[in-house]
């Protein structure tokens, strides 16, 4: 039993420490922030998958089943937000990126998002790529 | 640990006193906040600080049985920490009026109270 | 539930704080629960007071805990007399309240903000437990910088930021205070402290702790050279606000120190000097700072500082004679100081101002109003038979004795600036011709208030100038209460035998 | 009506795992207490069909551990090789979910997959816009999508 | 070597060294967006500490801290992006 | 902040808090918890709700000032402080504990009424200040 | 007695509520009080005279040692005479010189106050009830000296009387108190029952002289304070005539009198009271001559006959005493006649100016009648009293203890002076060519000019018979001061003796002199040059400099920047705690007791030290503000790691509020200012690292002391038997401490409250500074 959560935690423990190396090495910000939220993610819930599954109790088991689920409800809408932020402020694309469909549909002052660029661009959220 | 510790408080308040030291009104409340944190480690640290259980008796236990920390400092710190929030809060919109109203970030520049009027 | 007397004064503020919220837009019935509530509030402390001084030091134990382990509650002589007096200031400061402050900034919790303050004050006096006074000063510094910014005026601001910032650091030093010594101790109970305080050896440590009491109370208590806050700030609030301040706020940090140094750190030498070379120095400041100022709040605020000073000059003597001196001051100088600054209130609201180059003109127009003024004025100043004067007998006197030459120079020193700066106010806004002010438009001058209001401004100060001239006249009452005060002081074992229930 | 009892349920069941106390008077007080929140919280009422829902909601869940750990391993290989060969792109997806509680749990789970990121939602609801790490083919990637998670959610919420 | 034992010796020093690499992002930056990205993951590792913190002190009352940083960590995030809109907003 | 996704995930995630605030809250006399930790999480829930839906949606939420809350909590602490000098005569303070074991509860005395006032006036107070904080100019 | 001096008191009550009254026709019945109490003390001779002393006294403040104690022997019957007497012309006088003034009700009150006080402070054996009067006498005459308050110039001689004056209350004060903790008691009476070597022997002994000397003579204006008298002429004559002449300024001399028998006898003393005395009386003698001010001519010689007074009483002979209580009566009665007909003669004319009066016997001829008797009196022209007055000041001189002849000499330099000043003021009005623009000046009413007559008629039929004094005053007062009162025998005629022939040499000079020199602009011009020298100019001067040095104090510590506080305080403290740490504790830190570092902990620290330097660093608000977050992280890892689950999640959740208000009220906020001073840095930067340091050390010299967890424990054990619950620090927090939390959510409620009134009140602009 032990050696299967020390196998769990490990791995755990090794996702956790690709999310921190990812965030050093990516280029832009929003690679970063697509690194972290899982990687730590799932790190973090084999981690304690690893933990309920060392005390073995139900109260134990509750609280780190509720730690994932609370983690996997709020990540992705923090990513989601700091990303948009990202945009808007100005943070711009690896320059090895493809392409940036958003590029031109977000209105700058009322943030309305459109689905297709329409006929006032001078007032979209417009960067080139990074230098 | 405890010399680590007590660096860092030291570092701490050394940082509140720096940043109060300032002439920013933003500064002054992060001083404060620093300040604040320092006190409440320091109690927590001089409480003398054990890695034994959690100040909460076992179940199907009436006592403890086994080593636990110093609940009282940890009481004391909540009791504190609360306090300061509710400082914090206060000195934050504070500082927000108070640079609204006299139109200055700069703490030197708010010294009409003190001179004779 | 007689014995649990004592804290009745506590509970009631506290209830009626919370009762005044529930009033919260109401302002009329504010007023009335307020004013009637100050009235019950003086009544219960008199009675308090009344049953301390027939049966001893009496105690509560919160939550039925014994001390040192729950927080106790204790009413000494020292406590009740200051209860009674801060319910006395506040009865007088909430009619005041109730004619001079304007209704936009009663609609924002003044009331309730204001009886928090006097809770705190009340339970900073009965408390027998260091975290707990914590606390308690805590909810007295928050309750006043709600009431110095109340109304967010530029120059309330201005002065709160300064009010604020070397408050909480003074907060957070006594913090630190606490820290060390329940370090050192790990007791919070300040009977308990001052036996386990005595047992520890290493004594670098207990007086490092003392002088962060003395920096931590001293910054409450307005010392040199921790005053900075208070002339930068007391002028720029309502004048009831700085009326409850000018009286009250500096008082509960002589409190604090007072209790300290008799109870926990006691008869030590180098603290004792300390105190003494800075109260000369606070009565320097205080004083020189006054003698140039314009603004009358500022005088008095000025004033306040000067006067700390021989609290603390006296403390620093520590004798029992001393003690009695500094506590016959401090039953004086809270009557007083709240008085001076409705009075300094009743004069911006005749001339919309508080410059004492633009004022003038009192003594010819309002004769009867300047002789009721002149009585806290000259109190003050200690010209005898005034309040003012009697503890000086005590200070001067143990000054020769314990051979502080110094600290008597500084005593007589500011006694007579305080005469010149009195007199000097006295010409320059009773006797000088009144100048021409232009008038606010829309200000609501003193001659526009309807009778109700008038007397809602006048009463208080009546009534405060009364208890003043009572002090005055009844010296022999208030130094066998100050005198009975000294003694427990001096002999706190009774003090700790009560607490801790020793026998 | 429908929908608040089973969320009702649903609730009283996190209160009962929450506090692992599995004793019946636990249950009714989760129910009460949960019933107190919707009161406090509901305005209008949203329909959903939660009993179909359930055997659904086990395999896109299965589904999406699987994706999870696919995915993760893709950027983990790509984080410890030295050369970054990413093709790294902001993409837009047309989306045929309209429900906003649709649109969010597909947006989240593009999020947690690894490689992607949902960045927003057009306002008009049409459109969700993707960052992903590999975008060898635009169509191909929109295709993945479209028929993996929001294909499972459709029907979830059909 | 027990569970606990290779906790504390390779696991927990494992994740403190993440923890230092995630801190060279704070520092790097060089967009507050990066700063936040790297706070809302000090917290996500924080969380994986303090689980594995209650495997090594046996106690595991301290995981309820978890669950309190796991539930609101996002909410700075929240508010951090919600002050970056905000302000990019009035430029 | 108008985003589908949070103001769907807010919609949801606000009874979960609420309830984990309670949560912690009543076990607070047990385990970790109490009122401080439980009442700054509903106040977090609700904070979190006005970012996603506005203020004036959170505010529409409770129905009542959320400044309501200080006075009702401290009144409630007040009382189950005074309690004991009412009912038993007692000092302040002292607890009253219904003898008897409650499910969910465990016992119930007066510590835990102080305790749901100290909830309720930090719900109260955090909603007052962030709230106020929003509208203001 | 008791009653006697509460009269005034009661009179002035009266007059605040029904002065209307008093301010018309009836001005003149309020003089029945002062004549009254001149009867009642008159009937007090007899008993005087048999060497009896009346006592009398009541409790007030026992504790203090402080009683109405009153005791009325020669020295006080003497004075209460001089108060009510004089007071009572005075006080007729007034209803007519100041008849329909608007303030007459006033005038009368401050009068009845002063008169009060005086009689107090004659009465008082206890020495503190003493003080209380003589500040009574300062206050009062502060108002009369301030009569007309809307000229500047009576505002201004009044503060610098009452600041004279005050500062002497000062002296006096810590005087009392000394002597009374030399003594062991305030009781005059006991202390005179003392063995004198107890007091004098004693080592305070001359700094209670010298405080009270301090107290005496700014009172009594001598050398240097007499600079006030002068400037107190400003107030109306009533008020020179009685105060500044009469009564209030010989409270210092009849304090030096009180104490000669307690403390006097001493080198110190009688020294002082020469060398000062004596300089006075030459040294403001020679000053009048500079004078065209009538008033201010008589204000100058009533400061040299004050000098005269200390210097007699300073000889400590019965000779001396003897002379100084005759001449306190001739000096009391020819001074105040004096004044009261230059209030005339002013109040009639309009002018003071004594180089532009002359020949107003034509039209003033009783007031000049009763102004020469008293220039004569003041000459010591036979047969006034005044004759006798300094034969007797003569006689005492010559056996002077000291230096005979040096001081013979003065006394005689002075009393010429005085001649000439008595004749400026009584005779030089009068006599001459009355010139136009004065002929149609009227004679006053009877109710002004009657009091100068009547004591012009006392120094007269005083000097003819002075047996009526010699036995009722003058031999008590004598024995008061512990002279051989056995040996008095005064007599106008003492036979053809060196003395006679002295006062003939002064007669004579005098004369002589009174004819050479004229009182003109031009002298008072000259003596004007001197003026930066005076004690006044250098008073002013000092007053200047002395504000200077406050604005300077006050602005160097109060100068508005707030950082400049924090680093004064933070400054003292860790001068404070620096000093008693390297002074008295050993640094013993014990490694024993620290536990080891692990890996994590060591990078927790790590992270926690670098993301502090980073909020303090960073140029960036929001920076900061985030990096506090990850302190509060660790610092939130650090509660878990020490077994503090409940402080963790506080910790956290509080930390995220925080970042959330921060954001919330951040772009309203300025953005960091760029202010580059690094000298100002580096200070700073020293500053706070010391104060950090000094904490770190304090907290590891704290830990290496012996731990007490009794309370811990005492909690631990009950938590769950007695309370119920098994979370000890929630049960302290609700159960055991359940006070603290009740007063911390008030806490938390008044900041919420203050928030939303900061926030949401705005004052209409009408409103603001109410
Ligand atoms: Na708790
Ligand atoms: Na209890």
């Amino acid at each position: 039993m032990n050696i299967l959560i020390g196998i769990i935690i490990t791995l755990g423990t090794l996702f956790v420490l690709l999310a921190a190396v990812g965030l050093i090495r990516m280029p832009d910000t929003y690679l970063r922030i697509s690194v972290n939220t899982k990687a730590a993610t799932l790190g973090i819930g084999l981690l304690l998958v690893g933990v309920a599954l060392y005390f073995y109790d139900l109260s134990t088991t509750s609280r780190a089943f509720i730690i994932i689920l609370f983690l996997f409800l709020t990540a992705p809408v923090g990513a989601h937000l700091i990303g948009r932020a990202s945009y808007f402020i100005g943070n711009k694309l690896w320059d090895q990126s493809k392409m940036d469909d958003l590029q031109g549909k977000y209105q700058r002052n009322s943030h309305i998002l459109k689905s297709e660029i329409d006929d006032t661009p001078e007032d979209n959220v417009d960067h080139e790529k990074m230098e | 640990m405890e010399i680590l510790l007590a660096i860092l408080i030291g570092l701490l308040y050394a940082a509140g006193i720096y940043m109060i030291l300032r002439r920013s009104l933003v500064k002054l409340i992060i001083g404060i906040i620093l300040l604040g944190n320092g006190a409440n480690l320091l109690i927590f640290l001089l409480g003398r600080i054990t890695k034994g259980l959690p100040p909460i008796i076992p179940e199907n236990s009436e006592v403890f049985t086994e080593a636990y920390a110093d609940p009282v400092p940890q009481a004391l710190i909540l009791t504190a920490i609360v306090i300061s929030f509710g400082l914090q809060s206060f000195a934050i919109i504070l500082v927000k009026r108070a640079h609204k109203v006299v139109r200055t970030d700069d703490l030197d520049e708010m010294n009409a109270t003190d001179e004779d009027s | 539930m007689m014995q649990h007397l004592i804290i009745y004064p506590l509970l009631f503020q506290l209830f009626l704080s919370i009762v005044l919220m529930f009033f919260w837009n109401k302002i009329n019935a504010q007023k009335i629960i307020s004013i009637g509530g100050s009235i019950i509030a003086v009544a219960l402390s008199a009675y308090v007071f009344y049953f301390v001084w027939e049966n001893g030091t009496q105690k509560v134990n919160a939550g039925d805990w014994d001390a040192p382990y729950g927080i106790v509650f204790v009413a000494d002589t020292l406590a009740v007399t200051l209860v009674l007096l801060t319910a006395l200031s506040g009865l007088a400061v909430s009619v005041f309240s109730a004619g001079s402050v304007i209704k936009d900034r009663l609609r924002f919790g003044y009331y309730p903000i204001f009886h928090f303050l006097l809770l705190g004050l009340t339970g900073a006096f009965l408390t027998g437990d260091l975290f707990n006074l914590y606390v308690w000063f805590e909810i007295i510094i928050i309750s006043s910088f709600v009431l110095i910014t109340i109304g967010g005026e530029k120059a309330q601001l201005e002065g709160a930021v300064k009010y604020f910032t070397l408050n909480i650091l003074a907060s957070i030093i006594f913090l630190t205070a606490i820290a060390v010594l329940y370090g050192l101790t790990g007791s919070l109970n300040m009977a308990d402290l001052a036996g386990k305080v005595a047992a520890v050896e290493n004594r670098g440590l207990v007086e490092v702790a003392a002088i962060l009491f003395l920096v931590g109370f001293g910054t409450k208590a307005s010392i040199f050279p921790l005053y900075f806050w208070l002339p930068a700030s007391y002028h720029t609030p309502p004048a009831a606000v700085s009326a409850i301040f000018g009286g009250l706020l500096t008082k509960v940090g002589v409190y604090a120190l007072i209790r300290v140094f008799t109870l926990i750190f006691v008869g030590d030498v180098f603290l004792g000097e300390i105190l003494m070379v800075l109260a000369i120095l606070t009565i320097f400041s205080g004083g020189v700072g006054a003698l140039v100022q314009n603004n009358v709040r500022k005088v008095f605020s000025y004033l306040i500082i000067c006067h700390i000073g021989y609290m603390i000059a006296g403390l620093g003597m520590f004798t029992e004679v001393a003690i009695t001196g500094v506590i016959f001051y401090l039953i004086h100088d809270i009557m007083v100081k709240t008085n001076l600054f409705m009075v300094s209130g009743i004069i911006f609201k005749i001339k919309s101002s508080n410059s004492m180059r633009a004022l003038g003109g009192f003594y010819a127009n309002y004769p009867k109003l300047s002789l009721l003024i002149f009585i806290p004025l000259f109190s003050l100043v200690g010209i005898p038979p005034l309040s003012g004067f009697w503890p000086k007998i005590s200070l001067i006197g143990e000054g020769f004795k314990t051979e502080s030459y110094w600290t008597v120079a500084a005593i007589v020193f500011a006694s007579f600036i305080t005469l010149v700066i009195i007199a000097k106010l006295w010409a320059e806004v009773f006797w000088k011709d009144a100048k021409e002010i232009p008038e606010k438009p829309k200000f609501e001058y003193f001659s526009d208030l309807n009778k109700t209001k008038k007397t809602q401004f006048i009463v208080p100060i009546v009534f405060l100038s009364l208890i003043s001239l009572y002090i005055g006249f009844g010296a022999e009452h208030i130094q066998i209460l100050s005198a009975r005060i000294a003694n427990e002081l001096m002999n706190s074992q009774q003090y700790i035998d009560t607490v801790l229930n020793n026998s | 009506m429908k929908n608040r009892f089973v969320s009702n349920i649903l609730l009283t069941f996190v209160w009962v795992v929450l506090t692992g106390d599995f004793h019946v008077s636990n249950y009714l007080f989760g129910f009460i207490l949960s019933y107190i929140i919707l009161m406090v919280i509901t305005r209008g009422s949203k329909k959903a069909k939660y009993f179909t829902i359930v055997p659904r909601l086990i395999f896109i869940i299965l589904f999406f551990f699987w994706e999870l750990i696919k995915a993760n391993l893709e950027v983990a290989w790509e984080v410890m090789t030295p050369k970054l060969n990413m093709t790294p792109g902001i993409v837009k997806v047309p989306l045929t979910v309209q429900s906003d509680a649709g649109i969010t749990l597909l947006a989240n789970m593009i999020t947690l997959t690894p490689g992607t990121l949902s960045l927003d939602v057009s306002n008009d609801k049409k459109v969700l816009y993707v960052h992903a790490m590999y975008i060898k083919d635009k169509d191909k990637f929109i295709a993945g999508i479209k028929n993996g998670f929001e294909k499972r959610i459709l029907e979830i919420l059909k | 070597m027990t569970l606990v034992e290779y906790c504390r010796i390779i696991i927990l020093p494992v994740l403190a060294f993440s923890v230092i690499l995630i801190l060279v992002r704070f520092f790097k930056g060089p967009s507050i967006a990066d700063r936040i990205v790297a706070l809302d993951l000090l917290i996500t590792t924080g969380i994986g500490i303090i689980g594995i913190y209650t495997i090594t002190s046996g106690s595991s009352t301290l995981l309820d801290t978890g669950m309190i940083l796991a539930l609101i960590a996002f909410l700075s995030t929240v508010a951090l992006s919600y002050y970056l809109e905000r302000r990019s907003k009035k430029k | 902040m108008k985003t589908i996704i949070l103001r769907t995930a807010s919609n949801y995630l606000l009874p979960v808090l609420l309830m984990f605030s309670i949560f912690i809250l009543l076990r607070g006399h047990y385990l970790p918890g109490g009122g401080f930790v439980g009442g700054l999480v509903a106040a977090i829930a609700f904070v979190l709700h006005s970012f996603a839906n506005g203020l004036k949606n959170a505010k529409a939420l409770l129905k009542f000032h959320p400044g309501f809350l200080m006075p009702a909590g401290l009144a409630l602490s007040f009382f189950s402080g005074l309690s004991p000098m009412l009912f038993a005569g007692d000092p302040f303070m002292t607890g009253l504990w219904y003898h008897g074991h409650v499910p969910v509860l465990g016992s119930i005395g007066s510590a835990l009424f102080f305790d749901i006032g100290v909830y309720l006036v930090v719900v109260g107070v955090t909603l007052t200040i962030i709230f106020t904080i929003s509208e203001a100019p | 007695m008791l009653l006697a001096i509460l009269l005034g008191f009661l009179f002035a009550l009266l007059l605040v509520f029904a002065g209307k009254f008093f301010k018309g026709k009836f001005a003149v019945l309020s003089s029945l009080i002062p004549l009254g109490l001149f009867v009642y003390f008159l009937q007090f001779i007899p008993e005087v005279m048999a060497g009896e002393i009346m006592k009398e006294s009541y409790n007030w403040a026992p504790s203090f040692g402080v009683n109405l104690g009153f005791t009325l022997d020669g020295l006080s019957l003497l004075f209460c005479l001089m108060i009510t007497g004089i007071g009572f012309l005075v006080f007729v006088y007034t209803s007519a010189y100041l008849h329909h003034h608007k303030y007459l009700d006033r005038f009368y009150g401050y009068l009845s106050v002063f008169m009060a006080a005086m009689l107090g402070l004659v009465l008082s054996d206890n020495v503190i009830s003493l003080f209380t009067f003589w500040e009574l006498t300062s206050i009062s005459s502060f108002f009369l000296i301030g009569f007309n308050n809307t000229q500047e110039a009576s505002r201004k001689s009044a503060l610098t009387a009452l600041g004279i004056t005050g500062l002497g209350g000062m002296f006096l004060l810590a005087g009392v108190i000394v002597l009374g903790n030399i003594a062991g008691t305030y009781s005059i009476a006991e202390m005179l029952n003392m063995a004198p070597e107890l007091i004098k022997g004693h080592q305070y002994y001359s700094v209670a002289v010298i405080l009270l000397f301090g107290a005496a003579f700014t009172k009594s204006a001598q050398f240097p304070f007499h600079f006030w008298l002068p400037g107190a002429m400003k107030a109306p004559t009533p008020v020179s005539t009685y105060l500044h002449s009469a009564t209030m300024v010989k409270a210092g001399i009849y304090l030096v009198m009180r104490f000669t028998p307690v403390l006097g006898g001493e080198e110190i003393w009688n020294t002082t009271l020469i060398i000062v005395g004596g300089f006075t009386m030459l040294y403001s003698a020679i000053h009048s001559l500079f004078r065209t001010d009538l008033k201010g001519v008589l204000a100058y010689s009533t400061i040299s006959a004050l000098g005269i007074l200390m210097f007699l009483i300073g000889m400590g002979t019965t000779e001396s005493f003897t002379a100084a209580a005759v001449f306190i009566v001739v000096h009391a009665l020819y001074k105040a006649t004096l004044f009261l007909t230059t209030g005339i003669i002013d109040h009639q004319t309009g002018s003071r100016d004594v180089t532009k009066l002359s020949g107003l016997r034509k039209v003033l001829m009783p007031v000049g009648i009763a102004a020469i008797i008293a220039a004569i009196s003041s000459a010591g022209i036979p047969p006034t009293i005044g004759f006798l007055g300094k034969e007797l000041t003569y006689e005492a001189t010559m056996h002077a203890p000291i230096i005979a002849t040096v001081l013979l000499v003065g006394i005689i330099i002075t009393k010429i002076l005085l001649l000439w000043a008595g004749f400026v003021a009584g005779i030089k009005p009068f006599q001459g060519k009355l010139p136009d623009n004065l002929k149609d000046t009227k004679m006053p009413g009877p109710l002004m000019w009657v009091p100068p007559i009547v004591l012009a008629v006392l120094s007269l039929v005083f000097g003819i018979l002075p047996f009526i004094i010699e036995g009722s005053l003058v031999k008590p007062v004598v024995a008061a001061l512990g002279g051989e009162s056995g040996e008095i025998h005064l007599a106008l005629w003492h036979g053809f003796n060196t003395v006679f022939i002295l006062s003939l040499v002064t007669i004579t000079v005098g004369t002589i002199l009174y004819f050479v020199i004229k009182p003109s602009a031009k002298l008072e011009t000259s003596i004007g040059k001197l003026e930066f020298i005076s004690p006044k100019s250098l008073m002013e001067r000092f007053n200047i400099g002395f504000t200077y040095v406050s604005s300077f104090w006050t602005r160097v510590f109060q100068n508005g920047y707030l950082r400049n506080y924090v680093f004064i305080i933070i400054f003292f403290l860790v001068g404070m705690v620096g000093y008693t740490m390297v002074g008295s504790t050993k640094f013993n830190i014990d490694p024993a007791i620290l536990s080891n570092i692990s890996f994590y902990e060591l990078v927790v620290s790590i992270i926690m030290c670098i993301a502090i330097l980073f909020t303090v660093f960073t140029s960036s608000r929001l920076s900061a503000v985030v990096a506090m977050g990850v302190v509060g992280l660790t610092i939130c890892l650090v509660f878990v790691f020490y077994s503090a689950p409940d402080l963790a999640m506080t910790q956290f959740s509080i930390d995220t509020l925080t970042v959330i208000l921060f954001v919330l009220v951040l772009y309203r906020l300025p953005r960091y200012l760029k202010i580059q001073d690094h000298k100002m840095r580096i200070r700073d930067g020293i500053l706070s690292l010391l104060f950090g340091g000094m904490i770190a050390v304090l907290a590891l010299e704290v830990l290496s002391e012996p731990v007490n967890t009794e309370i811990g424990d005492f909690y631990a054990k009950n938590s769950y038997i007695m309370a119920h619950g098994k979370n000890v620090v929630n049960v302290i927090l609700v159960d055991f401490r359940g006070a603290d939390t009740m007063i911390e959510i008030s806490v938390l409620t008044i900041a919420a409250i203050g928030v939303f009134g900061l926030l949401k009140l705005r004052l209409k602009r009408t409103d603001r500074v109410q």
